[in-house]
């Protein structure tokens, strides 16, 4: 099912498709329509996602089909060997940890995981972790720092779960663990967002020397839904919420809030996973090169530094 | 991020406002006695008759804490931007404006230097009465300020909080005051400095989820509503009643959250005591005295 | 109720009673005699306790009254501040843990805790840990580390608790966690055993750079009833099965499994709880004073180099 | 610790012997079928007609692991002492030359150096035919120098555990081994050399309260015990039947304490890979075809 700004550019594509077969019934020659008609759609679609609105990015960020972190981590990574559990409460199937090979080194993955179907959804729980996932974050963290590989963090929830189990178990405590864990490790760490970044429950594995984000992904401290109900108290105002969070990638990078915005192919991630996968690797190989060199304690202090900075505020004496 | 109900435009419930001023009587939301206001007042804020636990204006926590004319306040010169240029029904900018011309500073919180029983403290405390004592840019740089310059003049950190979490209007930016309050910690760690939270009603949202949570030891006072998610979230996601007393101080002690439940008036000697021991001094005889009159679990008021 | 063996002494105690009441209300010098049974039973109390068989002293060892480890820490700590929680689970009450002032410093105090009568028993789970228990000593341990104070542990507990949630927990995740945390602490570790020194879950918060015993606290692989019904199939040959294991205070210092015996009172630390604690007091003053100039460094080193020597063995090309 | 019904002086239970032994044919205990006993051991220890695990000896687990002709022997020279004159209904001497000269070594070990697809690794595999696998303090030794010689000679340790628990012979000395081989590990954190521990049935009491459970990573069978207190005792302690599976390697591996459950024939390439990983190296081809068959979680067999 296409999201309802796609519709103008799937109707264009069954057109298209349209008068290809009937040419080729009719033995007709139309290419020079075909050709005017394939340009018209590739315009159709640069402007499109040129002119989405923030709340259209985020149905982009949510679709269906967009590559999820276990998508990632088996076309990017070779011999991933997954690592279960968090050594004290259970092992939390929202996220997926373990360690890889990328780029000639051996990397340690964290990646937050959405369904690909139904089933899985109900199985990853939507991507929403409790705290066990946390601990299994973090237990990966130490497994890094003690073995000198670099840190790799998939970022994909609609945020931590809210539940009784949840909130009993501490939730808010393991994401500010999580949040010091990471933001103390001595290795690089590189964190990609790469659908939804739902609040806290994706900064927990967001405190990074880079952060990396695709086009149509976002990053809030709120959802639009919740932002609505309760600033417009009214749900359905999810897109104004949208427009005034400036949750989209661009909007992130002027905030400073990420460092990378890495393109999405044109229409979209889900139109084209491997594409988008592609970048992403690319992206990574990058950053990941560009951090080797550093050591351990300047590692810890630029993520430490990039971090103390964030924020916007007005100094008084100087407006008085 | 936990619902911030305290930013809707109207109908303010009640007990979000502090309860000294307007009108001399109140009627005890957990006992219903009626309470001259002025008592209330003079009794830090708890129930006269049943002990029950108000909310607290922040100087008035000030005062119940600090060694009398030790305060020093360090914030106050940072104010609010508007990164978002952020518009509900009301510009962002106008809706602080009247917050701060209500409580008399530029946003949800104050930090400064004091002593406790002569030790050398800073102090930060939130101001639940601005917008709901949410976490922006502005609080979040306090926080940090405060932590960084107690490390530097050798104080340890104490952390009285009261928040709905972090505040939208400055969207991703608050966010990341999670990280920036975290981070702005760790020198007090590098020199063996303590950090002691004490979580008050409410605690939730973005400011549980960091530097609330990461004292070296963290109390709370009783009753106290601490989250992550609101109870209301909770309910709608999970369309069943909550078990009675869910997420309150008390429950959260017996889940291993919090080293204890420490009634307001045991607050001051506790936290001295508590400093003094981590930072291997002698307790002085004030929070010895105090020290005779607790059990061994906090005792629920 | 007095343990079997004291009974002698206990009837002979009620009979110099009676003779002194007889005595003042005869208004019949009895002074006399009264001493030579005085004398009589002082050398019955040291004979009795001398001559105690390992069973007998496994029955002194778990007797009603003696002081329980929250007794110590009242009696022999100022200041106490009580720390609840392993910010994970829960607060076992079969562990307290704090902090506290002794001797002029700052010491973290981790007691396993039995009940001082049925009810409290029952709330402490007769000084049976769970998992929550052993992650809370740990909490305290990272808290002696972090601030530089020397930790105190006082062992009393039958063992770790056996039930489904232990288990489901990672009863033996924690107690192998709590042993490697505890030996790498670079504060002074002491621990006393001040009662039942249970196996694993005794050890957990045992890996002391001293460790002490009271005279008649036992430390043991396994309770002899236990032991018993396995090598002897029936539980009631525990006292065969103690004097098998070897597991008095005494025998405990020749193989080297304690440093140090304190002496009870004679009776018994539970005929003289004030005393007993008096003598733990004086005990840990000078093995906390001992250590107070080693350095971090070689502190750790030192409670590794105690633990790795333990053992018995025959290097077989020596024998052959 | 857990009960060591390895050392009932009669009736041993047939599983705890060696199943390869004595006969041509074995029924099998998971599914019935009737295996040839040759079949069993050419299979790894596994049913060929159900693939359930058997307890597989000491030397053919070597075999599977080792390449060929890589493993020299480290242990061997170390014999139990007798340091408590131990005598139950037989003296702990006496019981202990049956049992070597049945398992034809000193003690419950053997430990030694070798190659896992090439990488370098001590290996350190509990006989738990010798006396249940029980940790006296020969076993505890073996385990210390192995780990020691392992961090010397820059090999990542692999232990392969199965064990009743704590010898009770041996006293409390016994249960110091689980302390001795919690420290003799430290060399190789601090040399950044992997600690690989993978739990085999049964593995109960003190080894799983101590070294077993502190490998960097910690594999286990497919449906092996693995527990502190055995089944029984907790039966005898709570008088209720134990849920299904409970404290099988499956239920571990739900509760979050296992890093995965890892049918044999994919052991050696799973710690192959999972070693060179750690180690910042390139899996081998060997390790990365086996990765193909592999599922996101393991599959049961
Ligand atoms: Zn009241
Ligand atoms: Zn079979």
């Amino acid at each position: 099912m296409p999201l309802p700004f796609e519709r103008p550019i799937e109707d264009l594509e069954a057109k298209i498709r349209d008068m290809r077969s009937y040419a080729a019934e009719q033995r007709i020659d139309l290419d020079e329509e075909i050709r005017l008609l394939e340009t018209r759609l590739e315009r159709l679609k640069v402007q499109t996602f040129a002119d989405l609105s923030r709340w259209e990015r985020v149905q982009v960020a949510r679709a269906p089909g967009r590559p999820t972190g276990l998508d990632y981590v088996h076309s990017l990574f070779g011999g991933f060997q997954e690592l279960h559990g968090d050594r004290t409460l259970g092992d939390d199937p929202a996220v997926v940890t373990g360690l890889a090979r990328f780029d000639g080194r051996t990397v340690v993955v964290v990646a937050q995981q959405k369904g690909r179907d139904t089933k899985e959804n109900i199985h990853r729980n939507f991507g929403m972790s409790h705290p066990s996932g946390y601990r299994k974050a973090m237990r990966m963290f130490d497994l890094a720092d003690r073995f000198g590989h670099p840190v790799v963090t998939l970022i994909d929830t609609p945020g931590a779960y809210p539940g009784i189990a949840a909130e009993e178990q501490g939730q808010a405590w393991v994401i500010a663990e999580s949040i010091r864990r990471m933001s103390r490790l001595r290795v690089p760490a590189v964190s990609v967002v790469i659908g939804e970044g739902g609040s806290g429950g994706a900064l927990a594995i967001g405190v990074a020397n880079r952060v990396l984000i695709l086009e149509n992904a976002t990053y809030s401290v709120i959802s639009p839904e919740s932002c609505a109900a309760i600033l417009w108290r009214d749900a359905a105002e999810a897109p104004k919420a949208a427009e005034a969070l400036k949750l989209t990638a661009r909007d992130l990078a002027e905030l400073d809030v990420v460092d990378r915005v890495i393109e999405e192919p044109i229409g979209g991630a889900h139109k084209d996973p491997a594409a988008a996968m592609r970048s992403v690797g690319a992206a990574l190989r990058e950053e990941l090169a560009a951090l080797a060199s550093e050591d351990p304690e300047a590692l810890r202090r630029a993520r430490h530094d990039r971090f103390r900075r964030l924020g916007r505020y007005v100094e008084l004496d100087a407006v008085a | 991020m936990a619902l911030e109900r305290w930013f809707r435009r109207s109908r303010p419930t009640r007990s979000d406002d502090d309860p000294s001023p307007a009108g001399l009587w109140l009627k005890c939301e957990a006992c219903s006695a009626q309470i001259y206001k002025k008592d209330l007042v003079a009794a830090a804020y708890l129930c006269p008759e049943c002990g029950h636990h108000y909310r607290m204006p922040v100087e008035a926590r000030i005062a119940s804490l600090a060694d009398e004319g030790s305060f020093e306040r360090w914030s106050g010169r940072l104010g609010p931007a508007d990164p978002l240029a952020f518009h509900d029904t009301e510009a962002y900018p106008d809706r602080m404006k009247r917050v701060q011309e209500k409580q008399g500073r530029p946003d949800a919180i104050l930090t400064g230097a004091a002593t406790l029983h002569d030790e050398p403290v800073a102090l930060v405390v939130m101001d639940f009465f601005f917008a709901g004592g949410s976490m922006g840019s502005v609080v979040g740089e306090e926080i940090a300020r405060a932590a960084e310059r107690a490390a530097d003049e050798d104080r340890s950190l104490v952390a009285i909080t009261a928040s709905g979490g972090a505040r939208m209007q400055e969207g991703a930016l608050s966010l990341m005051q999670l990280a920036k309050t975290t981070v702005a910690l760790e020198g007090l760690a590098e020199r063996r400095l303590p950090y002691v939270s004490v979580l008050t009603d409410p605690t939730t949202g973005g400011v549980t989820a960091s530097f609330a949570t990461l004292g070296d030891l963290i109390f709370a006072e009783p009753r106290a509503l601490i989250c992550f998610a609101g109870p209301r979230v909770i309910q709608q996601t999970i369309k069943q009643d909550l078990p009675e007393g869910f997420q309150r101080a008390e429950f959260l002690l017996k889940k291993g959250m919090l080293d204890d439940v420490v009634p307001r008036p045991r607050l001051k000697a506790t936290l001295a005591r508590s400093l003094r021991l981590l930072r291997g001094r002698a307790p002085v005889a004030a929070d010895l005295a105090e020290e005779e009159v607790e059990s061994t679990h906090a005792a629920s008021v």
